[in-house]
Formats: C-alpha cells, structure tokens, sequence
C-alpha cells in the first residue's frame, strides 16, 4: 500500500487547539503542503497573527515570529528587508488585518512588500468570544451586534480584498474559501501561486479565505460550511482580483 | 478473503487528534466513515472512522483528508504497480 | 459556614449554570457569595470550571486552591481537580463519563451517573442540575426549594420552558444521594 | 435599599456607566473585558445611546477624544495591551482637559503576555501613561460593589476636574460574579451643560477643543493649569481604606485584588498573634500619601502586596519617605494565595 | 459699487501661517464661502489635523477639534455620533489620511459615517520639512527619498481615493485640484455637493484636493502650480470617483 | 585620536547608529527628530542597509520588532507623541527578549502639546512605558558627544541583554550642533551570530519570537526571567557622573540638558562660596540608587532639576529615602538659564 | 475723468496679509496686478497691487481672487443699475 | 573668552548658515562651540534665528536669554533681541532693511547696509556674509582667515563656486567696520 495523503512534513506534532470543524486548521495543513512541495520550510518564516491562529508558531514547522494583533504585515516587513532571500508569510484573521491591521495590510500591499499574506475571513472576532468583525454580514448576530450587524451603526461589511486590489504594490490576490473539497483544493493552488510569486520576487500577494466559526456562529461544522456558502459567498464571491501574471 | 489476517486499512484516523466534527462524514462519496459510538478520546470526543469491513470500499478521493481540519487521517492505496 | 466549589466538565456541560445557580441561590438565602470562571482561549473543546464561595463572612478570594468540595462532570476534570481537594472534602463525579475512581481516600467521593439519568429524563442536558442536586443533598448549605426558585432568575428567558425538567433534574440528584445516604 | 442582583464585574461597569448618565461607548474587544462592550451593545440602543466598535484601540480612544470634547459622558475600556495603543489619546484627552472613564481590566503581560489578572499596569496607569506631564485620577476597586460605585463616581470627577479618570480593575475583579447593588439612574439631560464643548457656535463665540501650545509661554501656562489641578485633585481626592489597623504593629498596603485576597490573609495572621492591618488605596493617583505617612509613628513594617513585581511599592516607599522597611510580596501571572501573604506575615511579625 | 468678492464670514481675521503660495489658504477660504452659503457655521464642527494645517481652529470661524496625528475621521466620529444633527468635517493631509490614518480613514468611510472629509494631497509632509509622503511621486526627492522616490523600496504612490471608492460606504468622492481659478471654482463645487451630501443625510464624503507645497517642493509658487499640472495631475486624475446621487 | 567634526545632535545619533553595526531604520518623521531619518535615508544605501519610512509609529515599532527578532541591529527614532504609539510595539519587543535601540527626542507635551525641548517622559521612558512589568535601559546623554557614544554602546547593551534600550535626549540636543568624535565603524558580519533568531530553520531546530504565554505557570516564569534580567541590569549597568560634588553640601540631581545647564549654575554658585555639585545620573533606568545613597552623610540637600513638573525627583526621593530633605526646581515648555537654578541653589545654601 | 476726486478702487490688497507670492499676478487676464516695489509688510513681503491708474480696467473676472491663497483681495464692480 | 550670539532674519537671508560658519571656524581654532536653531512649525515666512557660543571654557546651555551680541537682518528679528542683548553689548543691524533705530542707549551699535553692499557685489544672498564680516571686524574672537578657510567646509558642496564671492563679502563686512572704528 502506498499513502497518498498524510499528515505533512512541515507541520509540527502537536495538536491545534481549534474548535470542532474550524477551518483554520484546514488552511494550516494547506500552508504547510505548500512548504513541503516547495520545499522551503528551512527558507520560511512565518508571521502569527492575535486571534484563533494566535498559537500558529506551534503547528508550523518553520522560524515563526508571533506579531502584535494587526501588525503582522509590519513585522513581516521588518523581517523581510532583514532577510529578503526568505520566504516570509503572515497569517492573519479578519479583525486582525481588516479592522485593527488596516493602516499595516494596505501599507505593506501598497509597497509591494515581497511576503505572502493568508487572510482568514470567518466573519467574526474568534478568538476573543464572537464580537462583530469588519467583515460580518449585514444582520449577523454577534455579541457586539445582538441585534444583527445594522449598516446604518456598524458599517458595512468590508470588502478588504477588492480595496486591496486597487493598489498597485500587489501582484496576485484571490479570495478562496475552506468549505468543500473542491474548495480547498483550488484553495491550495491560489495559495501555492501566491507563495510562487514571493519566491519569482514578484511583490505582495494576498489570498482570502473564507473560513467557518461553527463556535462563534453557533451552529455545527457542517451547518458551518453551508452557512459560509449560502450567505458569506454572495458578499465575498470568489476568484482572482489582482493577477500581473500566469503562473504555470 | 480468508487470506488475510488483519484488514490492510486504506483510511486510518489519528483518534486523539479527531474532534468528532464529522465533516468527513459527510463528503465520503461511499459513505463509508462513520462517528464512533463506543469509545472518546482523551478530550472526551467521539472519533470518526471507518469500519475494518468498509476499508475497502474507500475509492481514495481523498475527499475526507481534504476536509479533516485536524490532519487526522492518512490514507493508503494499493500499489499500482502490483 | 464557608464552602469553595469548584465544578468542572467539558464546555458545553454546563458547569458554568450550576455555578451560577448556586450563587445565585446562596446571595437570595442572604449569604456572601461569588462566582468565579476559568476565562480565556481555554483549548478549544478543554475543559470549563467555575469556583463558587458561599459564605457567611465576607469573601476575600473568589479563587481557592483548596476546595471544600468539587463537582466533575468528565474524567480531565476528575483529573485535575480531585487532587485539590481538602482533606476531608467532597468529590461529586459524573459515573457516566468517568469510568476511573478517584485515587484518594482521605475525600468522600459521591458517584453520579448523571447523563444516564439525564437521558432517562429526556434531555442529557441536565446531567448538571443531577450533579448539583446530588451535591446539595450532601452539602447542607442551601436550601433546594431556593434553588428552585432561583432558576428563573438564572435561565436566560429562552429556557425558561425547561425549569419544570431542571427542577426534576434537581431533584433526581437529590433524592439519589439522600438515598445512598440513608442507606448507609 | 436597592435590591442586590448577582452580577459579573465587567457587566456592573456597564450598569454603572449607564446609571451616571453615559450614552456613548467605544471600545475595541480584548479579554477579559469583552462582557463591558457586550453589555453596552445590549443595553445602549434601549435608552437612546451609541455603542461603537471603533476599527482598534487607537481610534477608539480619538473617538472618546471627539465624544468628550462634544460635551458627551463617555466610556471606553480594554486591557492591558489595548490601553497602552490608547496611550496618546489619553494623552491628548488630558492635555485637551477633556472628562471621560477608562476602564482597564488588567492582564499579564509584557507584550501578548497571558490573559490572567495582573497588576502589571499599575506604572503605567498612575505615573507614565503617555508623553508628557499629566496624570489621570485613579480608581482601584476590589469588589464588584467598588466597580460600580467608583464607575459612577469616576464620571463626576472626569467632568469636575475635565480630565480621564481610569477604573483600574483586573481579570479577576472583572470576570468574578457578586451580589451588587445599584444607584438610582441619573437622566443625562439633566447634567450640567458644558459649556466649552464643540457642539456648533449657535449665538456664541466659537469653542476649541486643543492641545496645541505653540509658543514656550503658553506651553508652559497650559502645563501649569495642569499642574494646578492635579494639585486640587491632591488635596481632595484621596480615597483609601484601612482595615484592623488600630493596634497594628505591621501594615499591609494593596489594592484591589490583591487587597480583598490580604485580608484573609491579616484574619489568619492575627489569629496567630500577629497585629497585622491594611491599608488600602482605593485611588491610586492621587496615592493616599500623607494617610500613609501618618501611620508611620505605629507601624513599624509596612509589606506592600501586588501583583507585579512591585511597582506600587515605590510609592509606599515615598509615603514612608525612609521611616520604616517596606517589604514586598507579589506574584504575577498566578494569583497568590491568602495563605502565602500569611508566611510573609509570620516572617515579619516573628522578629517583633 | 458692490462688493464681488470678499473675505467670508467664516473665517476669523487671523492671518494664515502657511507659507506664500501654498493653496491649503485657498482651500480654506472655499470651505469658508460653503458655510458662509449653507448658513451652516454656527451648526458646524470642524476637525483640525496634525500637519501644516494644525491651526486651522484658528481660521475656521466655527466650532472646531484639534485631533491627533492621522485620527481625525475617529475624532469625527465621536462628535458625530454626539451631534447627529451637527455638520461635522475633517480636514486632513496626505501623510494624516493616507500614512498614519490609513485605518481611520478607511472605517469612517467604511462605516458611511455622515460626515465631510477634505483631504489635501500635496504629495509630501509639509509640516514636518519634507519627508515623504505615500503620495510622494516616484523619483521625487523628499528629505526621506534623497535620491528620489524608489518604488521597489518606499513604495507606490498611494491612491488613497480610488481605494476609499471601492467601499460600500460612501456617497460622494471626487479629486480635484487647486491649482488654477478654473479648477479652484470646481474645487468649491465638489466640496459644496461634499457638504450637501451630509446635510442630506447621504453618509461618508470626501474630496481629495490637489495641492501644492512650494517651500517643500523647494520651487516658486507660480511654478508649483504648473508642477502639480503637469506631474501630480497624471498620477491623480481627476473627477468624481463615486456618487451615488446628483445633488442639482 | 579620531577628527572632531561639527555636527547637530540627531545627525550624530545616526552616524553612531551606523558606525555600531546598525543597517536598518524604521521610523516615522516627527520633530524635533526629522534629521535622524533625514540622516539614515541618505547614509544607509551608501552601507547596503535599509532606510523605510513606516506608515506610522505603530508600524515603525513593529517593523523593528520583526527585523529585531531576525537578528539585525534596528534603530528607529521618534519624539513623545510618536514614541506613545510605539508603546505597544515596544512591550512586546521587551516581553519577547529582543533587542533594539530607540531613540526619544523629548518635545513637550501632553497632547499635541509643543515642539520644545522637554523632560516630560521621563515616567514614560522608566517605568510605565506600557502595560506589564518590563523596563528598557534607558540612557540620557548631555552633550552631542554622549549622544554618539550611549547610541553605540546601546547597541551592544541591548544585544547583550536582548532588551530594548532607549536612547532619552530632547529637542535641545536633538537639534544643537557641537563637535564631536566617532568611533571606529563596525563591521556588522563580524558581530556575533544570534542563535534565537528567525533566519529560516535550515538544519536547526525551529526559533520563534514570542511573548505569549497562556499557562499562569509559563507566564508567571516569563515575568520572573525578566525579573531576574533587570536584576543584572541592575547590578552592572549604572552610569553616572559627579561634578564638583568633593566638598559639596548640596547636591544638584539633573540629566541630559537640565544637568549640563545646571554645571553652569553650580559654577556661579561656587563662586558665591555656596558649596554644591552635581550628581548627574547617565543611565536612568537603571537609576543610580546605590550611588546617590552613598552621598547622603555629606549631602545635606538635594535639589532635583528638571525640564518637567518634577519625574525623577521620585528616583532620587527614593534613593535618599527620608534621609535628607530633596527639593525641586523645574520648567517645561520653556528650557530654564542656568540664574535661576543659581537662584533656588542661594535660597538653599542661604540657611546653610 | 475730472470729476472724481479720489479712485474708485475695484481691487483692493489686504496688504498685510500678502506674501507676495504671485500667484494673482499671473491669472490676471488684463495685466493690471504687479508687486509693490516701494514697500514691505510688516512680515517682510512685497504685496501685490493694482496701480490707482489701472483699477478701471478690471473686469471682475475674480481670477485672482480665486488664485489668493491669502484672502487678500477684495473685489468691486459699478453697480448694474447706474 | 565667552561669547553668545544670536543672529536672526527672514527664512531665506542665512542667518543660520553665517551661524554655522561661526561655530565652525571656532572648533577649527580649538574653542568650545555649539550652535543652536530656533526649530519648528515658526510661522511660515517668519523669523529665523539661531544662537552660537564660543567659549574657552565648557559651553553649559546652547541657548542664552542675554546674548553678548545679536546680528539682526530684518526689523523683527531687531524689535525681538536687540532688547535682549546684555548691557554694553552689540549689536550688528541690516540698515538696508531696517530704518528704526536701536531704542537702547547702552549697547554698542553697528550699522551695516548689508543689502546693498550685497547687491554690489552682484548677489543679495552674501548680505549674511557682509553682516558676519562686520561682526567678526568688531570682535576679535576668530581669525578671518580662519573663517574663509571654514566656508569649503560649511556651505553645501553645489555652492562651493561662490567662495570667492562669500570671501569677497567677508572682507566687506569687515573692512567697512574697520574703517567706521578707525574712524571713530
Ligand atoms: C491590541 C489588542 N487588541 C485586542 C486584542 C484582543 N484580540 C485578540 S484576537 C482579537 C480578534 C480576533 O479576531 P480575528 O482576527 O478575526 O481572528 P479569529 O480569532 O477570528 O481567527 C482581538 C480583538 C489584543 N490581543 N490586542
Ligand atoms: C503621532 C505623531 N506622529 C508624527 C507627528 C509629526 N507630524 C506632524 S504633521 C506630520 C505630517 C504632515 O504631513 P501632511 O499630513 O501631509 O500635512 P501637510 O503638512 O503636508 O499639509 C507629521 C508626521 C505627530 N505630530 N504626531
Ligand atoms: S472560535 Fe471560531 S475561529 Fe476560533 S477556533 Fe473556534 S471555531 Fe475556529
Ligand atoms: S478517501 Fe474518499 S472514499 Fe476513501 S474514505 Fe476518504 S472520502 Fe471516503
Ligand atoms: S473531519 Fe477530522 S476531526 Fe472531523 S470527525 Fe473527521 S476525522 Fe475527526
Ligand atoms: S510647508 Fe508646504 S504645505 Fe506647509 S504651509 Fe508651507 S507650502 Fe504649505
Ligand atoms: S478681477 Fe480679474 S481683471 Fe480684475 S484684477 Fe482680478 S484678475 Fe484682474
Ligand atoms: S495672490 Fe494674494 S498673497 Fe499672493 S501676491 Fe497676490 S495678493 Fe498677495
Ligand atoms: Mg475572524
Ligand atoms: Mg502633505
């Protein structure tokens, strides 16, 4: 018997601390098969966000630098122009990059920062217990919307990723999402393409996930994975936004 | 059949890591992975798994290991070659 | 009188309720009370505890390291908790879940099957209202009937449908414990 | 009498905040205060008030600049890592002479730290929030009761002296439930207006709400009002606490947490024979520095008790200006147990 | 005769500081003659940035706010959501709104918070002496780019606006330019449909004014406004970027 | 002997910067700084290092905490309101263990405040810098000179302890120019190789950078570690110089601008035949505690001078510990002449 | 032309407040702005002018109103109904 | 020998350079020097200036109250610090652009038409230089020539083919003093 599919290499033992059916821990894996097919886990370092991925630094198996909540960009910068042959990646949630890493996630786009940015939009403030986040869907319920996310107070639910794209530092950005196979397959190929990019020193990349909070939302995982399709997808639909180039 | 002395499984879980979220479950194409009902793991979930009957009929998608968000499951084909 | 709970099981048992219920309960009977949770990034799907004070004096911590008595509704908890306890103290464990005995002698150890309970009355949802009866019935400190009463004010309205099966479930507990006593 | 109701401490903010007239919070989620932002969601929209998510820390204390200079009772609150990314708005809300309350419920750091309670802010709050010269006035509660209570009062004496007062609680104070008890609601609209606020110049000259002081004159006059001030908040603010101190012989000084868990820790010692009290600062700035002082003649050892590595010690340490030891305990991460104050106490009182 | 033109109402007699040629004066005076028009200087609140134009509340004849560097659209916020019925504005630089204000900007934009942003791109930081600003154009000199803007390393010139447009929050934005009386009459349109878009309860405007900044750009006034013609004007078109309605 | 050159304070805390083995800069302009930026966007490429301006201070102090913990000597430089948005950053660059160097060109504040010369951090820059118990080592130099020779020395200050370390000076140093000698340059790839830091793992076990700990127990030792860090510094850190202090009978207590202003009046006042000199304390976190200690039984009194409402006269209050009266004398806004210090040091001596 | 004792200025300079920088100079579509040469404000700026002799010939297009970043100018036109 | 300095003017006339020059030539004869600016948001097109101490001696504060001397180039630069300049000082003053008198009567004066003389020379930019010359003829506490030799060192390399016409403006200065106390 032969395996084809098996816990990846740059992954480190332990056990995430995610939720039942949380999909950080499907991207996780995606980022660290991409290390291992590219074969630069010796060559990356990785920047955790504040947020559920906070604990990223112990499931990567590569140098990782912990960064301040919405800072990652700016770390990762700072790490970059220290060592601009690495591969240097953030991973970052939607209150993290979209909220109070605003100023960092456009700055860093706009520079062209050569990194790769993983940007996981589930919608909601994770870690912290299911405060509204930017990107939270018009009268969604959180414990700072009990009454629904209302446009008029809270905003809207931002489109970081369009925004983004109208930047001229960045060279790929795609928005993805973590709830089907099929999915995450073509997750992983976006994700590959935005490493690739780094490494081609073509500039700043950024993929959005979609992502599920079955916690937060509090509905099961795969009532999650439904509710992400059914009523995330139509705000954030999914595809490239920015591409200056084919990559084969 | 009456060959082999244990089953040469094709889907093996890693039960401490599963946590029962059982999206696996539900993209088997064969519909072969199942909760278990008889035992939890240490953080007091109840594992996913395939029955040692049902080990065959995995038609290798890889569907399950791409939904696992806990990397619990590895999987096995038979060689080609043989 | 002054009695430190600490009552543990996984998120989602309801240790936390009972918590609450308790303090709530002993602040109506005029006692000094607090409520203490774990809080934080627990690990996901880790345990939940909460520490409850009932006392006649004022409370200077509402944390203890040495509880009076402990409620553990999962075999972590079991773990972890019953080593804590007084000399002398009270361990209340959930037989359902936990198959492993409690390692020491020198604490009274109450055994609940509380989820079978629960599921013969319907709901594995009040195997937490099983154990807290259970517990009161060994712990004289606060009266059953306040309990009760308390529910309502402890229940978020939406469960407010359930109280006549928590008061049963209460009383299960209850009546469970008083049994093994007298018979004792 | 009002009738108790068992409450979570960040919860009680709230309540209180609302009950002293604030219809205006903006904040930004960080534990363990997530209960404080929750409520105001909850409970602002029923009597006509604002809650706002502001996008960070940064931008919620310059919208608190914006809300306070408009005349508003305002509150925002965080911890630990959160308030220090409020650190120059606070300071603009200061040199600006603007009221509003600052709730922060401390937890363990430096940097991310960990989320247990912690009095690590303690510098910080009382003494280097920010650049320059000032100060906020201080409030350390140790009971769920004190947190309302001093959330209320905290608003009048914002508006009194126009300047940040801080509720400095931790985790512990924060997440613990307690019988409480609440004032009667104040109408907002009957609170005095303020008449220097910016809100449109109808029939009046204009108000400008600033911080700017050019010229080195009036840099130094806008410095000196300051100074001036906190010399009135001196002489009149103070607020402690003393507790079995009559015949004491050693004083323990804490605040807090860390006070309410010392006074089991005084009952235990003083059942063994040792004369042992508290004091305890209920405002930290201003510190209770002469009601320390005057202590001195009978106290021969002071400890100070926190939950850091020391930091409020070095004000004991000024208020007994060198006539007595003051000694230390504190842990910090972990919260100390009443029996480990006890061992401190036996070792001092054993060389009586 | 009859007076034709003359200082406005809204102006206090304080003379400018600004140094001679610079436009941020003109600018000034348009916002001055709006509220002189609208009748709304006794219903308005005017926020002052950090940047040359800090003492702007000592020009504005109206209610106004000193804010901290970059966080005037917070400061905004805050007054707003005191005097919903007030007319609040923000006047900020490139280095206050589009560098260190980026997040600020971004979610009152974001949030259509109901108030009016005048934003002043001058393509560098004028108070400070010179640095470069995220809209500094590339190859030009700054005391931080002595050797000229380089994109690769300070990044690109930042469309701050195109950016803002892509969010679902605002009702009017437009660029336009002060540099000459023909494009300083449509300044003072657009600020004007800025300023009515508020008052009509329409959410989030902002008019990004192009500027110039002689003393820093290190050439005569007169020639400032043909450098801004003929470099800034390429790089920052001009127009509306969003409206989502004709006020006649 | 090294070429005197005539240079202004900021340009010379660059040149020092460089010539310790510094290639990276972040930082965001604000005055009285701008040439130090200025400096490091024209010198830097010429040594294949790398000059950014950061999008703000929040950004700049991250930045340098990501290049820090790649293992790079990183300078960023700002002034009060700037360094206040650099304190979250720089908590958990301490909280991390790693080291930096950071320069404060004080201005006076709070708020917006003014551009002048000022002392007011000096809370902000030794104690409360922001949430949690950590310290810099923070330097106050007084002359061009000391600006270029604490600069480079905290580079290796801050790598030995991997801590930040902050370089204290103001508007009057930053922008003054006086001669001034440098050191040989050093070559950075001869600097010793930090094994902590991310570089990519190739063959080693993975490093990572962190201040996080979730377990009370990790945190608590997290804290300790520190702790115990601070200690050393403590231990051997301590810079200070005395001036004319022999014979002397009251002792001036100043640093940085307020100390060389201060040799002035001390000389005029020496000339009145009162008998003073001058403590000047040069590191001020760690304080010369034990050094100012030791003067007591010949000092009589102390006369703390600085360009704020009064900050480090705490330090010196608490090293003298009651044991002599410690007075104070200060402006801010405005830098003082060195008659009116003579002024209050003749009110002292006058009832000698 | 005899009649009129003293001009009727159609642009008038708030001189103090210029600082000579032009700019209504150039836009002047009838050429009648040009700096003062005989004197300096307080701030040490030559202000601009329109000669006495030239006033008539404004047309009150406000060009260079519009063009002050000072507010200096002040502009009068005969009144229509004359 | 201690000397304090301060020269002001319009942004624009060098008054800062002239200062910087000063400093320099004194470090380059082996003196205490230090020279500080006026620094910040000064009202755009206001006054600069900036202050200069030469010392044998320890230079304490960079900044003085009661300077030994000013040079001043425009009339608010004279209203602001000729009533600043200590008893029996001097002060150098730009006739070319300031009409007023000196209203004291117990400071020493020096008349200068720096402007003029400039405009003589064929560039009113050196009029700082012709202030400088006239200061320096008046107090003797740098060599002239060592301050020539400075100008290579001080002004900005693009600037270097106007040395001659700075010496030029150097002498100026300084012969148009000499002669003026010769004759006195
Ligand atoms: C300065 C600061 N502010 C706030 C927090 C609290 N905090 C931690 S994570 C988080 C948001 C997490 O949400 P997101 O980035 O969406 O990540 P998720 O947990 O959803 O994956 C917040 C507000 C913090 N740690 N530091
Ligand atoms: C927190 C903080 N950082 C930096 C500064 C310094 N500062 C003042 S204004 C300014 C930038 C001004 O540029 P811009 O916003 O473009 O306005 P302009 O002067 O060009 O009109 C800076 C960096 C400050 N005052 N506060
Ligand atoms: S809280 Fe939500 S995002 Fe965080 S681990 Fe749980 S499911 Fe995932
Ligand atoms: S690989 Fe496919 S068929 Fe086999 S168990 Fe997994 S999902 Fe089922
Ligand atoms: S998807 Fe993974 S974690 Fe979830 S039930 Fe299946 S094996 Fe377990
Ligand atoms: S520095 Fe530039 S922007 Fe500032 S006032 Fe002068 S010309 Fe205008
Ligand atoms: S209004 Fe027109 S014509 Fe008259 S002076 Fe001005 S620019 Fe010239
Ligand atoms: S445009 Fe205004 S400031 Fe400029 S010269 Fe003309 S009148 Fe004077
Ligand atoms: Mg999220
Ligand atoms: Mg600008």
């Amino acid at each position: 018997m032969k395996k084809i599919a098996s816990y990846p290499d740059s992954l480190t033992e332990k056990h995430f601390h995610y939720c039942p059916g949380c999909t950080h821990g499907t991207v996780h894996r995606l980022i660290a098969e991409i290390m291992d097919e590219l074969e630069i886990r010796e060559e990356t370092i990785g920047v955790a966000p504040v947020g559920c991925a906070v604990l990223a630094y112990e499931y990567f198996d590569c140098d990782m630098h912990e960064a301040s909540h919405g800072r990652a960009p700016a770390v990762a910068t700072g790490i970059k122009r220290v060592h601009p042959d690495k591969v240097v990646f953030t991973y970052q949630g939607d209150g993290d990059l979209a909220s109070i890493g605003t100023a960092e996630i456009v700055h860093a786009a706009n520079r062209g920062e050569n990194i790769t940015t993983i940007f996981i939009n589930n919608a909601i403030y994770g870690m912290t217990g299911g405060q509204m986040a930017p990107t939270t869907l018009e009268g969604q319920k959180t414990t700072t919307t009990p009454y629904g996310r209302n446009l008029k107070e809270a905003g809207n639910p931002i489109k970081m990723t369009e925004m983004l794209s109208v930047l001229d530092g960045p060279s790929y950005i795609a928005r993805v999402s973590a709830h089907s196979p099929k999915h995450i397959r073509k997750a992983k190929k976006a994700l590959k393409k935005a490493f690739q990019m780094q490494l081609d020193g073509k500039g700043f990349s950024l993929i959005e996930v979609l992502s599920t909070c079955p916690t937060n939302w509090g509905i099961k995982p795969k009532d999650a994975l439904n509710w992400l399709e059914e009523y995330m997808m139509p705000v954030y639909p999914l595809g490239d936004l920015k591409d200056i180039k084919e990559v084969e | 059949m009456a060959e082999k002395k244990t089953v040469e499984k094709k889907v093996v879980f890693d039960e401490e890591r599963c946590k029962g979220c059982e999206l696996c479950v539900d993209v088997c194409p064969v519909d072969i992975i199942r909760m278990a009902e008889d035992r939890m793991n240490s953080h007091g979930y109840q594992p996913a798994e395939v029955p040692d009957e049902d080990q065959e009929k995995c038609i290798s998608c890889t569907q399950c290991y791409q939904m696992c968000p806990d990397v619990c499951i590895t999987l096995y084909k038979e060689n080609k070659k043989d | 009188m002054h009695e430190e709970i600490i009552m543990a099981g996984f998120g989602g048992q309801g240790v936390m309720s009972i918590g609450q219920l308790l303090a709530y309960s002993g602040m109506t009977e005029g006692l000094n009370v607090s409520w203490m949770p774990s809080y934080g990034p627990e690990m996901r799907g880790g345990t939940a505890n909460c520490t409850v004070i009932v006392s006649d004096s004022k409370i200077a911590s509402p944390l203890t390291s040495k509880p009076d008595s402990v409620i553990v509704m999962n075999l972590p908890s079991q773990d972890k908790f019953s080593p804590k306890v007084k000399e002398g103290g009270l361990v209340v464990t959930n037989t359902s879940l936990i198959e492993k005995e409690v390692e020491r002698k020198d604490v009274e150890v109450i055994k609940v099957p509380a989820n079978e309970i629960a599921n013969e009355l319907g709901n594995t949802r009040v195997a937490n209202m099983i154990m807290l009866g259970a517990y009161l019935a060994r712990k004289d400190i606060i009266d059953l009937d306040t309990v009760k009463d308390s529910l309502s004010s402890v229940l978020p309205e939406r469960h407010h449908g359930l109280i006549p099966l928590n008061e049963e479930a209460l009383d299960r507990g209850f009546e469970l414990v008083k049994e093994q006593v007298s018979v004792k | 009498m009002a009738e108790k109701v068992l409450m979570k401490g960040n919860e009680a903010i709230g309540e209180a905040a609302i009950r002293a007239g604030c219809r205006y919070f903006f904040g930004y989620p960080i534990t363990p205060q997530n209960d404080i932002p929750a409520y105001m969601a909850r409970e602002l929209p029923k009597h006509d008030g604002v809650f706002l998510q502001a996008e960070s820390e940064v931008a919620a204390s310059n919208m608190v600049y914006g809300a306070a200079g408009s005349g508003a009772r305002v509150l925002t609150s965080s911890s630990s890592p959160g308030i220090s990314l409020k650190a120059e708005g606070i300071s603009y809300i200061a040199g600006a002479e603007l009221p509003c309350v600052v709730v922060n419920i401390m937890r363990c750091g430096p940097g991310l730290g960990g989320i247990q309670p912690s009095q690590g802010d303690y510098f910080q709050a009382t003494k280097g929030m920010a650049h320059g010269d000032f100060h906020m006035i201080v409030y350390a509660p140790s009971t769920v009761q004190e947190l309302v209570d001093l959330t209320y009062k905290g608003f009048d004496t914002a508006d009194r002296y126009r300047n940040p007062v801080m509720v400095l609680g931790d985790g512990m104070l924060g997440q613990m439930m307690e019988p409480v008890e609440f004032m009667e609601p104040l109408d907002p609209a009957e609170l005095p207006k303020k008449e220097w606020a910016t809100d449109g110049a109808k029939g009046r000259e204009t108000n400008v709400i600033n911080s700017l002081a050019l010229a080195p004159e009036e840099l130094e006059a806008m410095n000196k009002k300051l100074e001036n001030k906190y010399k009135r908040v001196k002489a009149n603010e103070v607020m402690h606490e003393e507790y079995r101190l009559e015949d004491a012989e050693i004083a323990v000084v804490a605040y807090g947490t860390s006070a309410r868990i010392s006074t089991k820790a005084i009952d235990m010692a003083r059942e063994r024979g040792i004369k042992v009290g508290l004091i305890r600062p209920i405002t930290l700035y201003p510190f209770p520095e002469k009601e320390i002082a005057a202590t001195c003649d009978q106290i021969k050892k002071y400890l100070t008790v926190e939950m850091s590595t020391g930091q409020m010690i070095e004000d004991v340490r000024l208020a007994v200006n060198g006539r007595r030891p003051v000694e230390f305990f504190g842990r910090l991460g972990v919260v100390f147990e009443a029996e480990e104050v006890l061992q401190r106490l036996i070792a001092l009182g054993g060389d009586n």
